[in-house]
């Protein structure tokens, strides 16, 4: 026991039921497999409604595919295909929180093939892909080299640090951008805005 | 110069009637103590409200709604106006049916009730909480017109609960366990990986805020406690933690809270809150109502990093700076008060302050910032904000040269 | 030992459902952020309210309820639990219809608005408001079953406001001026005396508490705030000051908070509020509800003087005394949180806490402030607080030799 | 003006209209007069309901007569008559807070009258007694003398100042009073009580 004796141990299948998280290096996957054709049913029935039959999202749904190579662009278009570092956050974030109203609902076979269907959307595989937890370490996503650690430490900080100018720190100031033209307020904004 | 200034002649010799005459309230019984047993604010403030943005999200599900910073004084934010977000809406969730679990890296995998969690020694500690996504839609440039929009993801609450490290230590860390990953009960089933090092060194597992239970928006009953650290890892209705040798790199830290950079690169695990501050009065939904003369500026600051020993007020855009007056206890990771008083002229301004934290770091302009970050980042919008101000003593959000 | 635990064999290897299965909260959505713009405490916790005692009073509009202590944790009171006390029932004002004069010995006699008040200098402080007749019934005894009754008449909150001082500057006091009288704008027309020594120290005149407008009940839109002493002088929806060069002897001090002595002569202007503390958990409303083991004692401590350096704790009924761990703020004239964690061997025990603030005054027993006082001066009941606990962990309120 | 400017002079009538407190020197008292018998009728009209006829108190509502020389009892009466320390007390707060619920209706000659009236019921003025502004510091009660000034600095706080005993403070520990038998607090207390 610990310290304080506190708590009980948990039971085998108490584990099972809650430790469903999935890492990159496949650790947490269940055993379980499905194919692209399977996963694309599965997605017209359960998450189309919102993120529309190819993942292109509805309204203002999240989009799920496409935006390859925008990153740089003004307005990048991130996506599984196009941002995402790891195929496994696709898996554990559907097993755990999609669909959305109904979370925890799908079986491991399920999983599998939805998250087949939207590798493909995306052209991480083929049409005939199936997915499974056996090879699921073969995915890579194309931008997982692009993500770093934090390095604000380095970049800003020392930059950011020192005795700021108190007097005549400028000749003179003009306002260059005013939100009262973008006009995006929610009008009832309390205050002077009503 | 005052609002109840009175008009010239007989008027002014006899007064105005609210004091001459004898009002309802000054002969009338008001309510008893049976009343309200739990009590609310008066009618008459009812404008002080959490507002949302509808066009930020799909749903109000998964949504955000903002703090009225613009309404509030001192350092603590009352529970009724902490702002929410969260990703599967609020979970009612009754604290007897209430599990948290301990496994993973352990010498013993624990599950512990509320109960049991009461049993453990407290500490109490006033934290913000800011959510990394806070001034994220300022990126591009000046768009929402309030403080309460433009700055209103945080809150300020007294926490009480226990130290994470006591259970950790309860559960006998593996040398092996160098992550943990923390788990929300609500259909979003949130989940972060923190560094075991800020684990084991100053995070809660809380129970209270502001003395009572937490809000069922704040994760009642119980909700992880990240000082500094952005708010998204601050895991509301905590069921599990697991301990790790590898994070988890979970949609909330790949597809979210990641910071894409002009060059297509993005940085991960961006925890730490970058020192900020904000007016708070005027700002555009609480504009200037009196003339020239005596006019108090206030606001907030706060830092990730530690305490706010200065801050900075300038009124004319940045050609000359005051040092502000902070009032109320300067804590460690907790909003900071600042007041600049001055005799106004009567002409346009255009207010800016600077926070300056406890490790020397000054809070840099919002260019500073798009020059090493771009304006496709999203979080950790921790620029200076500039309010304009006309003539009448309105207030807009505008960027200044 | 715990709440939680399984039975044995199939069910403990299958483990509880509330884990095993899905329960709702973790699969569908919860509200949304635009379901509760002013939000409020949990369903599950509707027990946590404030309560009355009716017989204390003729009715319930001159009459108080009391702060449920056994439920919060931490310094701060949330306003919705702050105990209510008036004398013509909570007054409903609204702001814009509300003034404040100053008048009597100063150069000149002013009104202001809320608006004027705005625009003077404010400060944020943390301080305890104590009812002078709190644990007044317990002169002869040990009467009620509950800290909430006993020791509920306190709250403790971060005042926003203007020092009184400045506004007394602003009217110019004139020399002779050596007395403040605050009067409030409600049907009691609640009226106090204050010297003007304590009336220029550290008084506010605060328009918030907890960072928002303050209630109702507790004086909206602006009270007097007087640091460290009784709560009857923190004059609620204030609307005058006068200032002279006597005091008024008026009803509250003369006919109440005047202490009745043994010998038939009774003490007048007893202002400050002596160190106290009571321990919050366990109490009669808050018993132990676990069997023997790691067990939590929690209270309050708090002193009109100063800090509170140091909380001592017996469980033995007062034959031998331990330090308690103060968690939390301490600040100048607001409570403080002390905790003593202890291994519970399932035995009768008789819990005391006992408070020494920063000019050295210890709180003294109940039968050491008889010898000074008899038992009918009603008021500043500070004596330590005896909580039995019995083998089940119930709590009563008993005193002991 | 001050340093701030801010604010307005109060108005001559303003000042009247709210500086209505009155001291034990009489600063304050309005110009008027009214006697034990006016006072009766008044009282018995508007006071009664609450506090009775003779100022004896209803149900659980003040009393306002009696109580002489029981200050020492085991139950002290405190009463205008048997504790107040001065008849100014009585006139401001009838005139600011009484009748409760219809508080500053009454007229000044009123208030001298119900006053006249209570001190009558109080035995300090006789049955014929008339008072008014001019005669109203005649008025003594018995009871001034007893008040002073608080002393707990001289009395007590010597006394509580010091580091107390921490261990083998007593040999043993018996309890001697207990709330559950009082059994006066609210049966809805909330927690195990219920
Ligand atoms: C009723 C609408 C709805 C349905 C149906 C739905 N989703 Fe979603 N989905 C959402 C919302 C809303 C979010 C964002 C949730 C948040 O705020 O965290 C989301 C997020 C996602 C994301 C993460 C997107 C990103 O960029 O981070 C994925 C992947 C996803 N959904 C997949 C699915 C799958 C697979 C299904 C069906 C099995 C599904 N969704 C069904 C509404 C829906
Ligand atoms: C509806 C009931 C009611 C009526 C009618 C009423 N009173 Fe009272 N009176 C009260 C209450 C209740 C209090 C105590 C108020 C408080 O809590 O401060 C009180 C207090 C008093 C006190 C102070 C008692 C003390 O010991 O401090 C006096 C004097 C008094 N009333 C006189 C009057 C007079 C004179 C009238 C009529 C002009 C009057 N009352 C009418 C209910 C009433
Ligand atoms: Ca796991
Ligand atoms: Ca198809
Ligand atoms: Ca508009
Ligand atoms: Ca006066
Ligand atoms: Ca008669
Ligand atoms: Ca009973
Ligand atoms: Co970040
Ligand atoms: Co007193």
């Amino acid at each position: 026991a610990g310290k304080y004796g506190l708590g009980r141990e948990a039971t085998p299948d108490e584990v099972k039921a809650w430790d469903i998280d999935v890492r990159p290096d496949g650790t947490g996957l269940p055993k379980g497999k499905g194919n692209v054709e399977m996963g694309e049913e599965l997605f017209i029935d359960n998450c189309a409604s919102c993120h529309g039959d190819f993942g292109e999202g509805v309204d203002r749904w999240p989009v799920l595919s496409g935006g390859h190579g925008s990153l740089k662009d003004e307005r990048p278009v991130k996506t599984i295909g196009s941002y995402w570092p790891y195929a496994s956050t696709l898996f554990d974030y559907i097993q755990r929180a999609m669909p959305f109203g109904a979370a925890q609902t799908l079986e491991p076979d399920e999983v599998y093939a939805i998250t087949a269907y939207l590798l493909n959307m995306n052209d991480v595989v083929d049409d005939e892909f199936e997915l499974s937890d056996e090879n699921f370490k073969t995915i890579k996503l194309e931008n997982e080299e692009n993500f770093f650690m934090d390095d604000r430490a380095d970049k800003e900080l020392k930059e950011f640090t020192g005795e700021p100018c108190m007097k005549e720190c400028k000749k003179s100031v003009e306002i260059t951008k005013r939100a009262v033209i973008v006009d995006v307020t929610p009008e009832e904004g309390g205050g002077a805005l009503e | 110069t005052s609002a109840g200034a009175l008009s010239t002649g007989a008027a002014l010799a006899a007064g105005e009637k609210v004091i001459t005459e004898v009002q309802p309230w000054n002969s009338e019984l008001g309510d008893g103590v049976d009343v309200m047993p739990y009590g609310k604010p008066s009618e008459f403030e009812e404008h002080v409200k959490r507002r949302t943005v509808e066009w930020l999200t799909a749903d109000p599900v998964s949504s955000i709604n903002f703090t009225p910073l613009h309404e509030l004084d001192g350092i603590i934010t009352p529970n009724g106006l902490a702002f929410e977000r969260h990703h599967g809406g609020t979970a009612h969730i009754d604290p007897k049916e209430h599990r948290l679990m301990i496994n993973g890296l352990v010498d013993r995998q624990l599950v512990f009730t509320m109960e049991d969690l009461m049993r453990f020694p407290r500490e109490n500690h006033v934290y913000f909480l800011e959510c990394a996504a806070n001034s994220g839609m300022e990126w591009r440039g000046a768009q929402l017109n309030g403080c309460q929009f433009t700055h209103g993801m945080i809150h300020n609450v007294m926490y009480t609960g226990v130290k994470l490290r006591t259970l950790l230590e309860e559960a006998g860390v593996k040398p092996s366990g160098k992550w943990l990953l923390a788990e929300g009960a609500d259909a979003s089933g949130m989940t972060r990986s923190i560094p075991m090092e800020k684990a084991l060194d100053d995070c809660l597992v809380a129970f209270k805020m502001n003395g009572e239970a937490l809000r069922p928006e704040q994760g009642y009953p119980v909700r992880l406690v990240v000082p500094g650290w952005e708010g998204n890892m601050w895991v509301k209705w905590l069921r599990r933690l697991e301990v790790g040798d590898q994070p988890w790199h979970h949609r909330e830290e790949t597809s979210k809270y990641t910071d894409l950079l002009e060059n297509g690169k993005a940085r991960r695990f961006t925890w730490e809150m970058d020192a900020k501050s904000v007016i708070t009065n005027p700002s555009p939904q609480a504009p200037l109502t009196h003339k020239k003369g005596p006019t108090v500026i206030t606001g907030l600051a706060w830092s990730g990093r530690g305490t706010i020993p200065r801050v900075d007020v300038t009124i004319d855009g940045g050609i000359t700076w005051h040092q502000a007056r902070i009032s109320g206890p300067s804590l460690d990771k907790s909003m900071h008060r600042f007041y600049f008083e001055f005799d106004w002229d009567g002409k346009p301004l255009l207010l800016q302050s600077r926070a300056h934290d406890s490790t020397g770091y000054v809070q840099p302009t919002k260019d500073q910032l798009r020059k090493h970050r771009g304006v496709n980042s999203i979080y950790h919008n921790n620029g200076i904000q500039t309010w304009a101000i006309d003539e009448e003593g309105k207030a807009e959000n505008v960027e200044i040269s």
